[in-house]
């Protein structure tokens, strides 16, 4: 299904150029965190989702204005397809005001609510009740607005997770479920935490619409993302989209991955790569490619640059923010 | 509506508040149809329709989570949890979630949420129905808590969180619902953090929270009975808290009990002991008295349940004692 | 299916009968309850299960000893086919040091360690994971035991049904999750809740056996009780027992009932009482039955004269029992 | 084992208990290869094997009542939850079950399980990931709550929990799991609610619980230097509590600081200091000073988290104003 799609709505070589050169800031702007963690210049817990960036662009790249997202602890890509500039990211990791978050919130609690980023959450599953909710009220007024959960299959197991995913269904709310199936929750692997081979079935149990697409393929993603979004955004009630991706690194920067065998890392990277993926379907030129690294590398360590010039909170600004 | 009770003018702010917009809207579980488990929303699905008077599934973690969220997304929900001990099934959404949302984002997002619950004993429902567990949400930054006594109160406060920006735990009082009393004709919303004083006195400061308010004010009868003054504070929101009226009382009195249906242990009146102790230090002539439940879960049997939840009786004693007259 | 099990094992006549007076005893036994409730005999927060005695005897009877339960807010029924005498019942229920827990229960908190009852619960789901952790240390320690549990269609809805479900299937543990589908979650009907029809589907979400059968059958609840109960013991796994039941009455006792037409309750009554179904079933004379009838009134009447004659707890009572 | 880390001391616990029966076991998330998040299970699995160091879904509800059931069961578990913070999502299983099968079946029942869990700021996590929540776990009967500040305490008091007959929340320390310390050769099991004097002293009594018993020492010793003689206690349970101890203490050196990771308000200095006023109260010479987080959830910046949390600068300051020298 999902190669027919594709075909019969091939996108426009330019717009996959825009697509694959998000995807490679992304990944040049998570490196960069993981160098800059390392050297000792980044505070907190941090999680990259290097090999996820093909879901972050194609779910985003698929929104309408007005539609909102919840995200997770691997939160960077989303928050930059989603629109955050790099500098206000890379500001918040910094935990300087200028941040997206304005240093309250770090990695695991990235907010834009401008842009309709409606937070990241360091709670498996925590963000998808409010999901529902936030699709509840553009029901209930009749905005034709659509909210978006992306989650782990790691946390496809939480009570958190049924309970919202019922009360979606049962409501008909406008949102769409995304599951980032990387087929680890932390160090534990799927047949240590999931007692069904494919979690499509996950959405049978409420009768909600699922689509089961390959994450590796932007383009893919892009086309699920916009049927599921239109489902919902129609009226029809919620949408599963079933991701199948893969964790190219450590659960959090820094994680020795002794519950994996480095061979199997190698072999991801050689062959799911969704940056490398991209950029040979395009057949990019190798110029074309390097101006797009440079131009990208500009923007990340630009984004450093700002980050570090940015502003320290007061001390005393912590117990600001806290009621409205 | 001069007289009225405490479960209708709980039931009249909820209704005004959703004449006035369409952005208030009440879910929870059996409160259409049914009017809810202690007939509060009774008749409100008549006027206000299914969309705004939702019935929900057996989801307390998804119906506050889903609170939140239409909150973040401009409504001012209010969400019903049919029993207070079923809070601990929302833990996690209302102190990781909706208390920390706008703090998280650095002020960007606002949770204007309120969560309305109930509980007490005194009907032997057993260790799993009438649990008071309002102490834990003082302990969290970020949420605001009330626990009105009496009708006016009930209604006015309700209204007031409902209109506020934060996330409000709402604490009703099973016992109350039938009780009765004057409420003017306008919701005259209160100010959180502002105590009422329902008796002065010159001899001791009761600080009492819910159906204890009317157990002290019982206990404060008495007591003048033999010669003792005694002033009835209620907080009415413990979260934030009037310290200066306690403390203004207690500096008059010299004396202080504090007193509540929840477990002595860790309760809220270990609070109210720690700020007037503080505070007042230089004018308490006897320790600060604490009242509650004993040491346990609640029993079914009544003969045992009457023993571990405190009354008027108890509040009498410690009057007593801190007035030295044991 | 279940017709032709039934056909096929059909039970002897005297194990019919000895069914249908247990289940005569349930329902007569929770009359009383209502009307001692009603004269303000009996304090506290009750709930019968008229119209559902047929799961509690055919699920009991299925078990061997060394079997647990845990029930649910509606457990008079369950902890009486459990083995538990009428008088422990009934002196519970007026909170004597008599009754099955002492006193400290009451009639959400039913407990009955020596005979397997595990104990019921006002929360709604809150019994199921500790089924599945007893389970789990049966299956650890090869006993040949199983964990079962009891809850409602509303229970259905809640997190700890879902990661109770999961985690049984994951470990592969002896329990089978007895679901009464009473179509009722208190006023609540199945449309405001489930978004499904048939919520056998549920199991599917953890790749669980299931069974769906006639719960006013006794002797269909019977069989396919011992079939789930072989598959879990002989170490197949868990079973979702999906059984099709009618709460005859209100939620609790006093519920007026203003969301459910009159009409509905009549029919009900007339086309799916179990009760009534076995008796004609097994085509009783009327002589028998009224033995019946006189025999199960005097244990009822005798279990309220034991429960009066009880020992009333000590005020002081209360502090114990909190630590072991 | 002579010299062992808190750490290695909440591992040796768990495996002396496990190679003594078979009854014990651990639950918990990434337990298994990867050794738990805090790696205190490192090396578990290739001893004892995947059923006994079993890695769980992420399903906190479940895991805590898998323990209850298995505990119910004639089992011993252990589990472990990866932050404190996610105890929100186990409250339910925890208060309601845990805490009142054996009160709720009249004695019938015991649960001996311990869960364990761990906490602490100072690493910049954010909001969700270092709060401390041990007082909620106080104010409710039937449990009892562990936090132990020593490699020699923790393994102790862990080796006792897990066979203690009752359910244990037992709280560890993130920024202690490091802390190296002389441990007996044998486990000696330490009965719950003996408190341990760290140091004596005359002028100011400071109970202190968790990192900040080393924050308290520190404090002491600059009093010291300053002339004030510091006596620092750790309760080590905080339930039971040996309410004695404090008591005697206070009663020696008339005044006292109670300080605490958790935010002040509501926290369980809040208790101690209620405790204290009312059976100290002719000894005490200044009001009990209470040291704790700010009113705020943490946040993330390090400056603005360094800020909210309290450190021994705090507790010194407490002290002097105790002692009427600030
Ligand atoms: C409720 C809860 N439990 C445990 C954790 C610790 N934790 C953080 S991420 C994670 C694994 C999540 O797995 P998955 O949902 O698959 O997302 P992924 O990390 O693979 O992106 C765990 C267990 C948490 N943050 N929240
Ligand atoms: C967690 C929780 N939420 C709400 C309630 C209040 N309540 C008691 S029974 C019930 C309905 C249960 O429905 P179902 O599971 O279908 O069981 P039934 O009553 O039909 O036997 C509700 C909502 C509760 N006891 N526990
Ligand atoms: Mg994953
Ligand atoms: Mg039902």
């Amino acid at each position: 299904m999902a190669t027919a799609e594709k075909k019969s709505h091939a996108l426009a070589p330019d717009t996959l150029k825009d697509f694959l050169r998000e995807m490679l800031l992304i990944r040049r702007f998570e490196e960069m965190v993981e160098e800059r963690f390392r050297a000792g210049e980044l505070p907190g817990f941090l999680h990259v989702a290097i090999g996820q960036e093909a879901v972050a662009v194609g779910v985003c790249r698929a929104l309408d204005d007005g539609d909102v997202i919840a995200s997770t602890h691997r939160a960077h890509g989303h928050t930059l397809a989603k629109g955050t500039h790099p500098n206000e990211l890379m500001a918040e990791l910094y935990g300087k005001i200028e941040g997206c978050s304005h240093g309250y919130g770090g990695s695991m609690h990235l907010y834009d609510v401008e842009r309709g980023n409606l937070g990241a959450n360091a709670v498996v599953g925590g963000g998808l009740p409010a999901i529902v909710g936030s699709a509840l009220a553009f029901k209930l007024r009749s905005e034709p607005r659509v909210a978006v959960a992306f989650f782990g299959d790691g946390a496809t197991n939480i009570g958190t997770f049924h309970e919202s995913m019922n009360l979606a269904q049962l409501w008909g709310v406008p949102a769409v479920f995304v599951l980032e199936n990387n087929h680890y929750a932390e160090s534990t692997p799927a047949k240590q935490q999931l007692p069904i081979d494919d979690l499509t079935k996950r959405a049978d149990a409420y009768g909600m619409h699922a689509m089961k697409i390959d994450g590796q393929d932007v383009e893919v993603v892009y086309h699920a993302a916009k049927k599921a979004l239109k489902h919902a955004r129609d009226g029809k009630g919620p949408v599963f989209l079933h991701v199948e991706t893969y964790r190219l690194t450590g659960h959090y920067i820094g994680d020795p991955q002794v519950y994996r065998p480095k061979e199997e890392v190698r072999e991801l990277r050689r062959t799911q790569d969704p940056v490398e993926k991209l950029r040979s379907a395009l057949e990019l030129p190798d110029g074309e490619w390097e101006a797009m690294e440079r131009e990208v590398a500009e923007i990340v360590e630009g984004s450093v640059e700002f980050a570090k010039a940015g502003t320290d909170p007061k001390p005393e600004d912590a117990l600001k923010n806290i009621y409205a | 509506m001069p007289e009225t009770t405490y479960r209708e003018a709980v039931r009249d702010a909820m209704s005004e508040a959703m004449r006035r917009d369409e952005s208030v809207f009440i879910m929870g579980e059996d409160i259409a149809e049914m009017g809810g488990s202690m007939g509060v929303t009774q008749g409100m699905l008549d006027e206000f329709g299914p969309d705004r008077v939702r019935n929900t599934p057996i989801s307390e973690m998804a119906i506050v989570g889903a609170g939140i969220g239409a909150a973040m997304a401009g409504m001012r929900p209010i969400v019903e949890i049919m029993y207070q001990d079923f809070t601990t099934l929302a833990m996690e959404q209302i102190v990781n979630q909706a208390a920390k949302h706008r703090y998280m984002s650095g002020g960007q997002l606002k949770v204007p949420l309120t969560i309305r619950t109930q509980g007490g004993a005194g009907w032997s429902p057993g260790a799993q129905h009438a649990q008071q567990l309002e102490a834990w949400f003082v302990h969290v930054p970020g949420l605001k808590v009330a626990f009105p006594s009496t009708p006016e109160d009930v209604r006015n406060l309700l209204y007031a969180s409902i209109y506020d920006d934060n996330p409000v735990i709402f604490f009703e009082h099973r016992t109350l619902y039938g009780l009765k009393g004057d409420v003017p004709e306008e919701i005259e919303p209160v100010e959180f953090g502002k105590a009422r004083i329902h008796r002065e006195g010159e001899d001791v400061t009761v600080v009492a929270t819910g159906r204890l308010v009317h157990e002290a004010l019982a206990a404060a009868e008495e007591a003048e009975g033999e010669g003792i003054s005694v002033e009835v504070l209620d907080p009415r929101t413990l979260l934030p808290l009037d310290e200066d009226a306690i403390v203004a009382s207690v500096e008059k009195t010299n004396r202080c009990v504090v007193a509540h249906e929840a477990v002595v242990r860790m309760g809220f009146g270990a609070e109210v002991a720690a700020i007037v102790q503080e505070r007042a230090f230089d004018y308490l002539d006897a320790p600060v008295g604490r009242v509650g439940a004993k040491f346990s879960p609640l029993p079914f049997a009544p003969i045992m349940e009457e023993y571990v939840v405190p009354h008027a009786r108890d509040v009498l004693a410690a009057i007593k004692k801190t007035v030295g007259k044991n």
